[in-house]
Formats: structure tokens, C-alpha cells, sequence
């Protein structure tokens, strides 16, 4: 289908009509003086100006917490889904990249069908940056536009949107819109260009493909003891990266002591008991093990396991909510390149 | 098998943990329906001398309850100390910062020698006798009491967790206090509370007391990176425990 | 919330499997024989692992201790914490959830005609159990079998009759030692690298294999490479903590490698080069 | 009958707190008869010392955990007036709502949790819950919307944590206060399912009066039944006197029987709580208020001690109007997240408000950089211990021949009508009668 073009009015109108259908629909909107993820009640609400959001959209698909089944004691498990369609309106590139990454974590090998189910009920809308946000280095990260994993794309040209709909699902929403321009296409093309340059707010000083290389050699790098003797092992930079997907499992009873609940809830390698097991032995006992882990895991391993190039999005939001302020990957990187020879 | 009896006591405080325990509400049918609660002073007449759960609330200031919670320990198999004040000392520990007679005299005055004013430094229950499982807050979170509490009646030893409050803080989506330079504990202190004060725009006022591992000298250069200084970061965390966790 | 989905397994949903036998070797170890209510076989290979479920308590990742070769499955349980000590509490016909079996097992293929030297540390005899009795079920795929077994104290020697019933088989030589000194306890003493010397095997054309304790790892491997051992050679297993147990959770990550799926049994070789590892 | 007496209650129960009672009659003369609060003293006002102004209502909220709101209110209204700080008028609604979700809560929890066991002859509530199933789940419904209600508005239930000096960190939304006035509504007809309970059983609260002076907040312009707004008035006195002069008014005093200071003004003793508050402003209660009046034949210069009890049921009724009021006013002019700024500076600060069990008096000293350099609380439970001590005086003698079992449960009862918040006062209940 060709790319469609759609006036401000007439998105506002789409998003009041998909309110109206009583279906869930969860968009950007304001929060204090910053922007998050919730329910709209009101197009008007929608902020697609926004900068970055507080939690990125991970939450929608992993949510902080999840019940995965129902048992009785002694035996009996039955699975749980969550069936509910959700129309997600504003994700911006970095942040479709990431759920394109954890999409692939849980459909490859073992599929997870708690994930796909959930992720095949959402109808995803996103939408190129407007604002760059203090700390952003997606165009560091290669991951300034998007060119997959959503319904609808779109892209503020000014006094309208250029839509892309790749899919059905994405193309019905678009039914009545006209086809972009050629013009509409080309400034399109001008926002797309701008952020892939202008979204760098912390430059990283080589490709991402060459982090892997970096990483082999700076495991031993004062750098990892130096930031860490500050890291309160709080996992905010966990909890609000949109690639990190980790998660504990935990058992509770009803009142009756004879069923219950088994959910999942998200998790973060920074935490002291992340790698513990019994007999109080911890895998990652000091900061820096730990510390170290999160850089290697976005730098190097999620990469090589998924065969991606990096597993840092650069939405900054790490380097926003660390209070010490010694998340920042760029910082890290840079100051390995400083010392180490590719 | 019969249910386990349950007894609660409580101590210096302000009684507002037990009152969570009232404010279950219709779970307090559910809580009765396997236990049997045998003693509860604020909520019922009966006494009794036999139990197996003993639920301790507030802490310990006075020479004769030293000797009451000792004998209450004696005869429980599990003891729980419910609430900051029985955890960790509470708002109580305050008064350890002062010389104990200064401390009489600005309350009572010249009626301070009065024999039944005596007091002496303020302990949380552990500090006394052994402590099974802690359930902090002040007061307690519905969640975590009954989480606590059924998780002991299926013989589970329940998981508290040992993070600081940033992770449910921030899986709640909340703008950092820090943001505002406003001087929130939330970095060490021990998270179960669903990031309660933050949640409600507020700082963490380290209610629950440490993690187990808190990491003071981050504090330090926190506050410091702030413009604040050592002292203040002291007078933060003695809020709800001065003895309790790592020495400045 | 509904029940249900687009048809696929759910990967974290365990099936029943009923204690048919159960047997408390000593206070903190408990083995158990287990029957699929499905009536299927498990289908394990040796090394492999299931997830074991008690409902409300939660799971514990428990090697797998018998060979595929018999029916049923065995597990061996060390009582040390929440799911643990409920295993514990439990009694013949008695049920477990299980998810399994999970995980990479030993390389069967690779193994075929070599002698194989198990050097196990206290529990780590469980997992190296399964591909013992395989070995044995099948000797002439096999070369002969050594195995060195280090108990921390004379107490702590388990698996008494496991033990003396494969010291009668011919092609098995079975050494022992214990730790510390005790009085009724007159043969080797000291930890399990002292008698790696006593092996008849010719360590440098044998396939070595490590099961024990975190730290034993590190000693036995120096041991081996001064017998000239080459890495490709050792396999190791590895314990980590695992919530989910299929590459998922994250917890059981060893640098790059997840531990459920790509060990627990990992050639030494594909390891020589992480830190995190040993 | 015997006349030989020996009560000897050893703490008191189901009151917040420790209390001990004491009778000691010889062949019909009562030779003692003492109201004891051995609680634990906590030193509150000591403690404070040294910390800073926005640390203090956090502080001092511990004090009591089913008047935590009113002790937060009123310190931050304290810290306010030191401060020289003036709150917006949506600030006061939201407080006032906050406050009135307690006195519902604390009200519903006395009458329904402790004080109703007595008048059926229950050692507690549990016993109540397969007796009269219906009743006891109605007045937990109550007891549930209105700690909702308190968590909505103060973050929590008990220990408020929306409470900024100058301000509220957090406002509840349009839609959650929409939600909150349903739940009100809803509760309506609960809160005369309970009155038509308690009244049932009415003829239980023992016919005593002993003629007194009662205090409280009033004297607004315009007049209302006010829990937070006011001068103190008493019923011994025309005009209202200012809340800065609250220390002249409560006189307070050491006694050794008790670890809680008592206070005393016009007379030997004066009461507070519900009742007061009642007999000070009973013509501006809320038509639902006055329609439970009516039921129990309640009227103004009522002196009966048990009747606080009623009191307290009439003013559930009137927080639930007029909250219903505040929050209609609320969505009429909609509610914002409003910025607060505070520039620390020296001074001495006083406030009242209502507790639900009576009159709260909080004052505080700051220096220039906002460091408390002193405080001094005074507890509506301790203004009610001398007057406590007084009906005991006029009880026993009363009553005695009602022999010892049935006069320990009268002054039990007696004790527990005043909702003694012991924990507050530093703790209240122990009957001993000697023989
Ligand atoms: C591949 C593998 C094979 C194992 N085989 C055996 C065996 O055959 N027999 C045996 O007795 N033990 C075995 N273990 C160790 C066993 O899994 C732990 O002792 C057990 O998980 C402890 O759980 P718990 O609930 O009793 O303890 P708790 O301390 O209460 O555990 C709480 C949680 O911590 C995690 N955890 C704690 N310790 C471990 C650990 N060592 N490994 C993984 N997760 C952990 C679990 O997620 C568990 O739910 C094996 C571990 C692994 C990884
Ligand atoms: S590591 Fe930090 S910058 Fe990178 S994706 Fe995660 S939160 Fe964003
Ligand atoms: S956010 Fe900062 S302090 Fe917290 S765990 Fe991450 S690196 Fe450490
Ligand atoms: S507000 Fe406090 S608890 Fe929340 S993230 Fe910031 S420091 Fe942590």
C-alpha cells in the first residue's frame, strides 16, 4: 500500500473514534512537566510533541507485574492470558527497535505465549521524534527512525502526518486517507534525516559494531570499580530501559491456603540478590560485577545472542533516572575507547 | 490439625500497625477463618498465655518491658515484630539522640523525677530477643502483612525484598524526586511499599528502614552533588531508627 | 484474564508427576522417584535438568539423576531453602509440578568410545548419577569409567550403596576421599584433587567431567590441564539461579551464555574465555 | 451484695492504648478509686528538637495511629502559622476532606468495633460476626470507604504523606473524587443501617450525668460545626478564645497515677470529643446529622458521658454531607496540582483541630533556618483524664451496689465512651479494685 497522508484533525478524530469503541487505548500524554504512557480518555490528551517518556512502552507488553497461572496446592496449574486488544498510540523509534528486540527474545526458541498473545491483541502507533529529549543518543545508537514493527508510522511534516501502515491491521485504521505526496514524502524524508543526525545529545565515539570488540577487551578496565563505588545497586537504570527484560517469578496463596497465583514481575541485574542462590553463594556479589553486567549485556551479549546491533536503544532515560548519574552507556564506552585500541 | 494460635502485643507506638490489621476489613474473616487470634488488647477482652505466633508491635523503651517481651518470646514459637517501630526502633529512637534526663525535663518539667517517667534508651524488639520475620513500615502494608502472614501458614518462609524502593518507584512511572532536588531516601531504603511517598509526590522518609547492603557512601555524594552535606543526610536517615543501619 | 491462547505450549506451566518412591538418605539430601500422570517417559538425556513445582512455594531447577534408560525419573534434593524444604515435607504419592526436561545435556556423540573420569564434589554426584547409569546401561558404547568423589566430611558421604554398587562393576574404579580427618574413616584424606593421581585412566585421552561446589571448579581444572588435559576435553556443569529456566528470565546468565540453555553442561573449551564462568 | 470492692483492670482493652482502673471499697466506703495511664511516655516534644519544619508533622503523626491525620493536620497548621504561611483555599477544602475521612473512620471504628461489644454483652467483635453477620459487614463497608477515603486524600491510611507545609505534594483527581462522592453516597444508607443497630441496643448506656464543662472548637463566622476551623469555646464561657492562647486553656499538669499529663480550665476538669463539640455547635449539623439527633433524643447540654458514643454517630453523618458538599464545590471549580514554595524564617506557630476523640492543641518554635527549637502538644485525651477521674468519683458510689462484676464493666464502658486514645496521651485501660 502506498504511504498515506492524514491532517491533524483527522488523526484526532481517528483516536476519538478508537476511544469511543470502549476498546483500550493508551497513548503519550503529559505528567508533571514530563510525558508517560496512559490511558486516554481524550484525543486531546495526546502529546505525539513529546520528548521521551517516563517508562518506556515495555510496560505494555511485560508488564511490571503478571500473573502467568492459577494452581491449587498439590496440583492443578492452569495458564493465564491476557486476551485484551490495546491500541498504543506514540512510540517513538528507539523505543520500537526495543520492543522489536524483546519481541525476538520471547518468540525465538521457547515461544513465551504470554508475550505473543498480548502482543498479537496490540495495535502499534508510532511515531517519528518531534522533540529530542535531554539525553538522547539514538542517532549514536543507529536507532533514531524505524523502518519495522509497527501498524502506523508517522511522521509530523507540519501540518499534517505522513502515515506508513505496513500491515492490515495498520492499513484499515488509514482506509479513508489520502496517499502522501511526493512533497509530503520528501519533507518526510527531511525529519527522518534531521534525527538521524540530530538525536545526540551524547555522541558515541565509534560504530556499534565495534562494541563488541571494545567490551572483549575492557572486562578488567578501572572504570567498572570507579562508577560502581557510587551505584546504589537500585536498578533504576533496569527498570526504565526499554530493552531490559528480565524478571523474577513468585508464588502467593489465596486466604483459603489452598490456591493461588504464580506472576512474574521485572527484575534488574543491578539488584544484589539478581544472581544469589541458595546457600547465600551470589554469582555477581560486587557493584562492579554488576555494573559491568548491564553495559556488557547491552553492548555485547543481548547483540550477539539476538545478532543485532546493540541492545542500547540510546533513549537516555538510564542517564536521566540514575540519582548518582553514573549510568550513562556513552560515558562508559567513550572513556574505554580512550584507553583501549580497537 | 488445629490453626495456630495468634497473639498480639504491643509496646511503645502509636498503634497504628495493629489498627492495619483492623483495617483488613472483610480479610480479617479470612485471617480468622485459619488462625485463631487469642489475644489482641485493642481489639478484644481475652488474654491468654498460650500461642504459637506472637505479632509484636512497637518498641522498647522501659526496663519492665524488657522483661514482658522476654517472656513473651519464651512461650512463642514464631515471633514477628510488626511495624518500623518493633522492626528497627521507629520515630521512638529519636529520643536516643538526647541525654535521657534533658529528655524527661522538657517533657515533664519539674515532674520529671517522677518514678513512673523513667525510661531508658529506646530498642527495637531484636535488639531484646530473637526476631523470626520483620514486617516493616510505618505502618505496615496491607500487602506485605497478609502476604507475610499466609505465606507462615503454608510453612513458606515469605521473600522481602532486599531492593530499594527506586525499583517499585520507578515501575510506577514516577518522576524522581531528585529531580526536584527534593532529598528522597528511596536509593537505600528497603522497598514493600509500592514507593508509597514518592507515588504521592513526596521523598522517601526511609520508613522501612535499610536495605540490607545500602549503599552510604553513594548517599554521600549524592547529597554532596546536591549542595547538602553530610549532616543532612544523617539527620535523614536517623528519622525512623538512629541506631538502626550503617554508622556515618 | 483469560485461559485461554493462539494454541501454543505454555512453556512455563508444569505438569503433574506423582512421588512414587521416596527415600531420606540423611538429613539434608532426600531422593525421589517420580512418574509423569501423563504415563509419557520424561525423555531426558543425561545432564538435562527439570523445573520442579510446589505449588505456592515456588520452583527449583533439580538435575535429573537417572538414565533415560530406565523408567521414571529420579531427583536428589538438598533441603537449603523455600521449595526445598517443602520437597522435604512431602510423602510417597505426594505431587510436583514439572517443566522438563530443560537445558543442554552432556554430549553423548562426542563421548562415544572414550574413558570418562567423573570428579564429583558432595551433590554433584546427582547430576553425573544419570550419565553413569547410562554409561553403564550401554558399556560397549564406552571406554572404562573413573569415578573420584570428595565428600566435605565423613558424614557427608552420600550415595553409600550408589556408590558400592558401582565399585563392583568392572569397568569402574571408584575412588573416595573426605575433607577432614575422621576416626572411623581410614582411607584418603584431603580434597578431591589428591587423588587424581591414583586414576588408572590416561587422563590426557579420557574425557574428564566436573560436577561439585563453585569453588572446587578452578582446582580441579588446574589439576587437569598439569595432566596435560586439553579443554575440549572437561565438561563442566554449572549451577546459577534460574527463575524460568528457557533462556528467558535473565538470572542464570554466565556472561553471554545462559546456563539453562547453553549448560548446565558446558565444555570447558566454550568457557575458557569467560570470566564469569568459573 | 457485697461491699467489699476490689477492681483491679490491668490494661484496659479494646482502647487505643494502656489504662489501668483501680477501686478500692471497704464495707461500702470507697476508699480509692483511680484512672491510671501507665503507658510507655514517648517524649515527643523532645524529639522534635532539632529537626527540620517539614520534617515535624511526619514526626509527630506517630504519636497516634488512629488520629494520625488530625495530629498531621494540626502540626502542619502549627508550622504554617510559625512560618507566616497561607494556604489556598483549595488546599483548606482538600485538608478538610482529608480530615473529615478520619473522624468517619475513627468514629465507625470506636462505635462499631469497640464500643458495640459492650452493649450486646461481647467480649469483642468476633463473637459479633456470627451473631448479628449483617450488622458487623456493614459497619466493616463503612469502616472500608472511609479508609479509602483517607488513603485517597493522604496517600495512606494512617501516617498521611501527602502533607507538605504550604500545601498538598498531591491532589486527587477529578475522576477519583468523582468516584469518592459515589462511595459516600453509597455509604448513606449503611450509616443508618448502624445507627438503627446501636439504637436497638441503646438502653444499655447507663443512665449517668455528672454536670461538667465542655470544650471544643467554634465560634465561626459564618457559624458551622467546625472540627478544624475556630477559636475554642466552652460551654462555661460566651466568646471563643483564640487558638494561640490553647495553654492558658488546657492548664496542664503532672499527676502521679499517670504517665499523660491532665489539664483542667473553668473547673476541676473539663471533657472534649464528640460530645463536646456537640453541645458547642449542635444547631449547625447536617439534616441527616440532625435526623440521627432526633432518633436517639440527643439534645444540646446533654451530660451523660456514654452519650459521646451517639455524638460520635451524629457526626458521621454530618462529615458524610458535608464532604458530599466540599467535593461538589471541588469539581465545580476544578482541582490543580498547585506549587508550593517555602522560605524557612524564625517563629513560634499554634494550632487546634479536632480530633476525633476531642480538642488537639500543637505549638512549635523554629529559628531562622526552620530548626524546631521546641514544641508542646497537648492530647484531647489528656484533657479528658481529670474528667475521667471525676465521673469514676461520682460512678462508684452510684453503682456499687450494682456489685463488682457489673461496676468494672461500668467503668470500662464508662472509660472506653470517651474514645481515650492512649497511645496519644503516650497509652489508657487497667480496672483494679482493691478489697
Ligand atoms: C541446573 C541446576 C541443577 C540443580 N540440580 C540440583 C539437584 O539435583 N539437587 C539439588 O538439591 N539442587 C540442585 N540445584 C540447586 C537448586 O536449584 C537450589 O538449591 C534450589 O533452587 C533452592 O531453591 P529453594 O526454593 O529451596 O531455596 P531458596 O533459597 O528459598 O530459593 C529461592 C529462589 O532462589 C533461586 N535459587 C536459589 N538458589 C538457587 C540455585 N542454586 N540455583 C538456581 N536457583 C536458585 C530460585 O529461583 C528459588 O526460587 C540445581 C540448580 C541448577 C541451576
Ligand atoms: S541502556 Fe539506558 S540509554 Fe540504553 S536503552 Fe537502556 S535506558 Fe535507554
Ligand atoms: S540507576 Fe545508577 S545507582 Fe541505580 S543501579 Fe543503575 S547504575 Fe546503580
Ligand atoms: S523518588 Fe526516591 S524512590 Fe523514587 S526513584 Fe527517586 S530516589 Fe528512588
Amino acid at each position: 500500500m502506498s504511504i498515506k497522508k492524514i491532517s491533524k484533525e483527522e488523526l484526532s478524530q481517528l483516536v476519538s473514534t478508537l476511544i469511543a469503541s470502549g476498546d483500550r487505548v493508551e497513548g503519550v500524554q503529559a505528567k508533571d512537566d514530563k510525558f508517560a504512557f496512559g490511558p486516554l480518555t481524550s484525543a486531546d490528551d495526546l502529546r505525539l510533541d513529546y520528548d521521551v517518556t517516563l517508562l518506556s512502552p515495555r510496560k505494555y507488553v511485560l508488564p511490571p507485574v503478571e500473573s502467568l497461572m492459577t494452581f491449587e496446592v498439590g496440583g492443578r496449574y492452569q495458564s493465564e492470558y491476557d486476551t485484551e486488544k490495546l491500541t498504543l498510540i506514540g512510540v517513538h523509534p528507539y523505543d520500537m527497535i526495543a520492543l522489536n528486540q524483546i519481541d525476538q527474545v520471547f518468540s525465538q526458541d521457547e515461544v513465551d505465549n504470554h508475550y505473543t498473545t498480548r502482543r498479537k491483541n496490540m495495535t502499534l502507533i508510532a511515531c517519528d521524534v518531534v522533540t529530542p529529549s535531554e539525553n538522547v543518543f539514538a542517532s549514536s545508537m543507529g536507532t533514531a527512525t524505524v523502518s519495522e514493527g509497527y501498524d502506523i508510522l508517522l511522521t509530523d511534516i507540519g501540518d499534517a502526518y505522513v502515515a506508513d501502515a505496513p500491515t492490515e491491521k495498520g492499513q484499515a485504521l488509514l482506509c479513508n486517507a489520502a496517499d502522501a505526496t511526493a512533497e509530503d514524502l520528501a519533507k518526510r524524508q527531511a525529519v527522518q534525516e534531521r534525527n538521524q543526525s540530530d538525536l545526540n545529545r551524547h555522541p558515541l565515539n565509534c560504530k556499534i559494531e565495534d562494541l563488541p570488540q571494545l567490551l572483549e577487551k575492557a572486562y578488567d578496565h578501572p572504570v567498572w570499580e570507579e562508577k560502581a563505588a557510587s551505584c546504589f545497586s537500585c536498578g533504576s537504570c533496569n527498570q526504565v530501559c526499554p530493552t531490559c527484560y528480565c524478571f523474577n517469578v513468585q508464588d502467593d496463596v489465596s486466604w483459603d491456603l489452598k490456591s493461588g497465583t504464580r506472576s512474574r514481575a521485572w527484575d534488574g541485574c543491578l539488584l544484589e540478590n539478581f544472581a544469589n542462590v541458595a546457600g547465600d553463594h551470589n554469582f555477581r556479589k560486587k557493584r562492579n560485577d554488576r555494573f559491568r553486567h548491564r553495559l556488557y549485556r547491552k553492548g555485547k551479549y543481548v547483540p550477539e545472542k539476538l545478532g543485532i546491533g546493540t541492545a542500547c536503544v540510546g533513549c537516555g532515560r538510564c542517564i536521566t533516572a540514575c540519582v548518582p548519574g553514573i549510568a550513562n552507556p556513552v560515558d562508559i564506552y567513550n572513556t574505554l575507547l580512550n584507553d583501549i585500541k580497537l | 490439625m488445629s490453626k495456630p494460635r495468634v497473639a498480639i502485643f504491643d509496646f511503645a507506638c502509636c498503634e497504628g500497625c495493629q489498627l492495619q490489621i483492623v483495617n483488613l476489613e472483610e480479610e480479617i474473616l479470612d485471617l480468622l477463618g485459619v488462625v485463631d487470634v487469642v489475644e489482641w488488647r485493642e481489639a478484644m477482652s481475652e488474654q491468654s498465655e498460650a500461642y504459637d505466633i506472637a505479632i509484636i508491635e512497637g518498641s522498647i523503651t522501659r526496663p519492665e518491658d524488657e522483661e514482658r517481651i522476654k517472656d513473651i518470646r519464651s512461650k512463642a514459637s514464631i515471633l514477628i515484630a510488626l511495624g518500623a517501630c518493633a522492626s528497627i526502633g521507629g520515630v521512638n529512637k529519636l529520643k536516643n539522640n538526647f541525654d535521657l534526663n534533658d529528655v524527661k525535663k522538657c517533657v515533664y518539667g519539674d515532674a520529671a523525677d517522677m518514678p513512673h517517667l523513667e525510661t531508658a534508651m529506646t530498642k527495637a524488639v531484636d535488639e531484646v530477643v530473637k526476631v523470626d520475620f520483620k514486617i516493616q513500615g510505618c505502618p505496615v502494608e496491607h500487602d506485605e502483612l497478609t502476604y507475610v502472614l499466609r505465606s507462615l501458614l503454608i510453612g513458606k518462609t515469605p521473600e522481602i525484598p532486599d531492593y530499594p524502593v527506586c525499583v517499585e518507584c520507578k515501575a510506577k512511572g514516577n518522576i524522581c524526586r531528585w529531580e526536584y532536588s527534593e532529598q528522597c531516601l528511596g536509593p537505600i531504603t528497603r522497598a514493600g511499599c509500592g514507593a508509597r511517598c514518592p507515588s504521592a509526590n513526596n521523598r522517601c522518609f526511609g520508613c522501612r528502614g535499610y536495605v540490607d547492603n545500602p549503599n552510604v557512601d553513594a548517599a554521600k555524594d549524592v547529597f554532596e552533588k546536591y549542595g547538602l552535606t553530610v549532616e543532612d543526610l544523617k539527620s535523614r536517615m536517623v528519622l525512623f531508627g538512629s541506631k538502626q543501619g550503617p554508622t556515618l | 484474564m483469560s485461559e485461554c491462547c493462539c494454541g501454543e505450549k505454555d512453556i512455563y506451566l508444569p505438569e503433574l508427576a506423582t512421588i512414587t518412591r521416596m527415600q531420606h538418605m540423611n538429613e539434608t539430601e532426600l531422593f525421589l522417584h517420580l512418574e509423569l500422570d501423563s504415563g509419557k517417559e520424561l525423555g531426558h538425556m543425561p545432564g538435562q535438568f527439570v523445573e520442579v513445582s510446589v505449588a505456592g512455594i515456588g520452583e527449583a531447577p533439580i538435575s535429573n539423576t537417572s538414565s533415560p534408560t530406565k523408567s521414571g525419573f529420579d531427583l536428589v534434593v538438598r533441603k537449603i531453602g523455600r521449595v526445598t524444604n517443602a520437597i522435604h515435607a512431602m510423602k510417597e504419592g505426594d505431587k510436583l509440578g514439572i517443566r522438563g526436561p530443560l537445558g543442554h545435556g552432556y554430549p553423548l556423540e562426542d563421548m562415544k568410545g572414550k574413558d570418562l573420569v567423573f570428579i564429583c564434589g558432595g551433590i554433584g554426584l546427582v547430576p553425573q548419577r544419570s550419565l553413569i547409569n547410562y554409561v553403564l546401561d550401554k558399556p560397549e558404547d564406552f571406554g572404562k569409567v573413573a569415578i573420584l568423589f570428595g565428600a566435605a566430611s565423613f558424614e557427608q558421604r552420600l550415595y553409600q550403596d550408589q556408590l558400592a554398587r558401582w565399585a563392583q562393576n568392572d569397568k569402574v574404579q571408584l575412588l573416595e576421599t573426605i575433607d577432614k580427618p575422621h576416626p572411623e574413616w581410614s582411607g584418603n584424606v584431603g580434597v578431591v584433587t589428591t587423588i587424581m593421581n591414583q586414576i588408572d585412566i590416561d587422563l590426557a585421552n579420557a574425557i574428564s567431567l566436573i560436577c561439585g561446589p563453585p569453588i572446587m571448579y578452578k582446582f580441579v581444572i588446574m589439576s587437569l590441564e598439569q595432566a596435560n588435559v586439553s579443554n575440549e576435553n572437561i565438561f563442566v556443569n554449572l549451577e546459577r539461579r534460574m527463575k524460568c529456566g528457557v533462556g528467558k528470565c535473565g538470572h542464570c546468565q554466565i556472561n553471554h551464555h545462559y546456563a539453562c540453555q547453553s549448560g548446565p553442561v558446558f565444555r570447558y573449551s566454550d568457557l575458557s574465555d569467560i570470566p564469569e564462568a568459573i | 451484695m457485697s461491699k467489699n470492692i476490689d477492681i483491679n483492670v490491668k490494661h484496659l482493652t479494646r482502647v487505643e492504648g494502656h489504662g489501668n482502673i483501680v477501686v478500692n471499697a471497704t464495707n461500702g466506703t470507697v476508699e480509692k478509686v483511680e484512672w491510671q495511664v501507665p503507658e510507655a511516655p514517648r517524649f515527643f516534644e523532645a524529639m522534635i528538637r532539632g529537626r527540620k519544619y517539614d520534617d515535624i508533622q511526619t514526626i509527630v503523626s506517630r504519636i497516634c495511629g488512629i488520629c494520625s491525620i488530625s495530629h498531621s493536620l494540626v502540626a502542619t497548621k502549627a508550622v504554617e502559622d510559625a512560618l507566616g504561611l497561607e494556604v489556598t483555599e483549595q488546599t483548606d477544602m482538600i485538608r478538610l476532606l482529608m480530615h473529615f475521612s478520619e473522624q468517619l473512620q475513627s468514629h465507625v471504628l470506636h462505635v462499631g468495633y469497640l464500643v458495640a461489644p459492650d452493649l450486646f454483652g461481647a467480649k469483642s467483635v468476633v463473637p459479633l460476626v456470627s451473631a448479628a453477620p449483617d450488622a458487623v459487614l456493614t459497619i466493616i463497608k463503612a469502616h472500608r470507604v472511609a479508609n479509602k477515603w483517607s488513603e485517597l486524600i493522604a496517600g495512606r491510611i494512617t501516617h498521611p504523606v501527602t502533607l507538605i507545609p504550604g500545601g498538598m505534594s498531591q491532589v486527587p483527581s477529578e475522576k477519583q473524587l468523582k468516584d469518592l462522592a459515589g462511595s459516600l453516597k453509597d455509604i448513606v444508607a449503611d450509616l443508618v443501617t448502624i445507627v438503627e443497630v446501636v439504637l436497638s441496643v441503646a438502653d444499655k448506656l447507663p443512665a449517668f450525668e455528672r454536670d461538667t464543662e465542655y470544650v471544643s472548637l467554634g465560634n465561626m463566622n459564618p457559624a458551622q460545626y467546625t472540627f478544624y476551623h475556630g477559636d475554642i469555646v466552652t460551654t462555661d464561657l460566651d466568646e471563643g478564645t483564640p487558638v494561640n492562647q490553647w495553654e492558658s486553656v488546657a492548664n496542664e499538669y503532672v499527676v502521679a497515677q499517670s504517665t499523660a499529663k491532665w489539664g483542667k480550665w473553668h473547673r476541676k476538669s473539663y471533657a472534649v470529643g464528640a460530645l463536646a463539640r456537640y453541645n458547642n455547635n449542635a444547631e449547625h449539623l447536617s439534616p441527616l446529622a440532625k435526623v440521627v439527633e432526633g432518633k436517639f433524643g440527643l439534645t444540646k447540654g446533654c451530660c451523660n458521658p456514654f452519650m459521646n458514643s451517639v455524638a460520635q454517630l451524629v457526626e458521621s453523618a454530618h462529615v458524610v454531607e458535608k464532604a458530599l458538599e466540599i467535593i461538589d464545590k471541588l469539581l465545580t471549580q476544578g482541582i490543580k496540582q498547585e506549587k508550593v514554595d517555602v522560605k524557612p524564617k524564625a517563629g513560634k506557630g499554634y494550632a487546634a483541630v479536632e480530633a476525633p476523640r476531642g480538642i488537639l492543641f500543637h505549638s512549635y518554635e523554629f529559628d531562622d533556618n526552620g530548626i524546631c527549637l521546641g514544641g508542646n502538644l497537648c492530647i484531647p485525651t489528656n484533657q479528658n483524664h481529670a474528667n475521667i477521674q471525676h465521673d469514676f468519683e461520682k460512678y462508684v458510689p452510684e453503682f456499687m451496689d450494682q456489685g463488682e462484676d457489673a461496676l468494672r464493666q461500668g467503668l470500662e464502658m464508662l472509660v472506653r465512651s470517651y474514645d481515650p486514645c492512649v497511645s496519644c496521651s503516650t497509652h489508657m485501660l487497667n480496672v483494679e479494685f482493691v478489697k
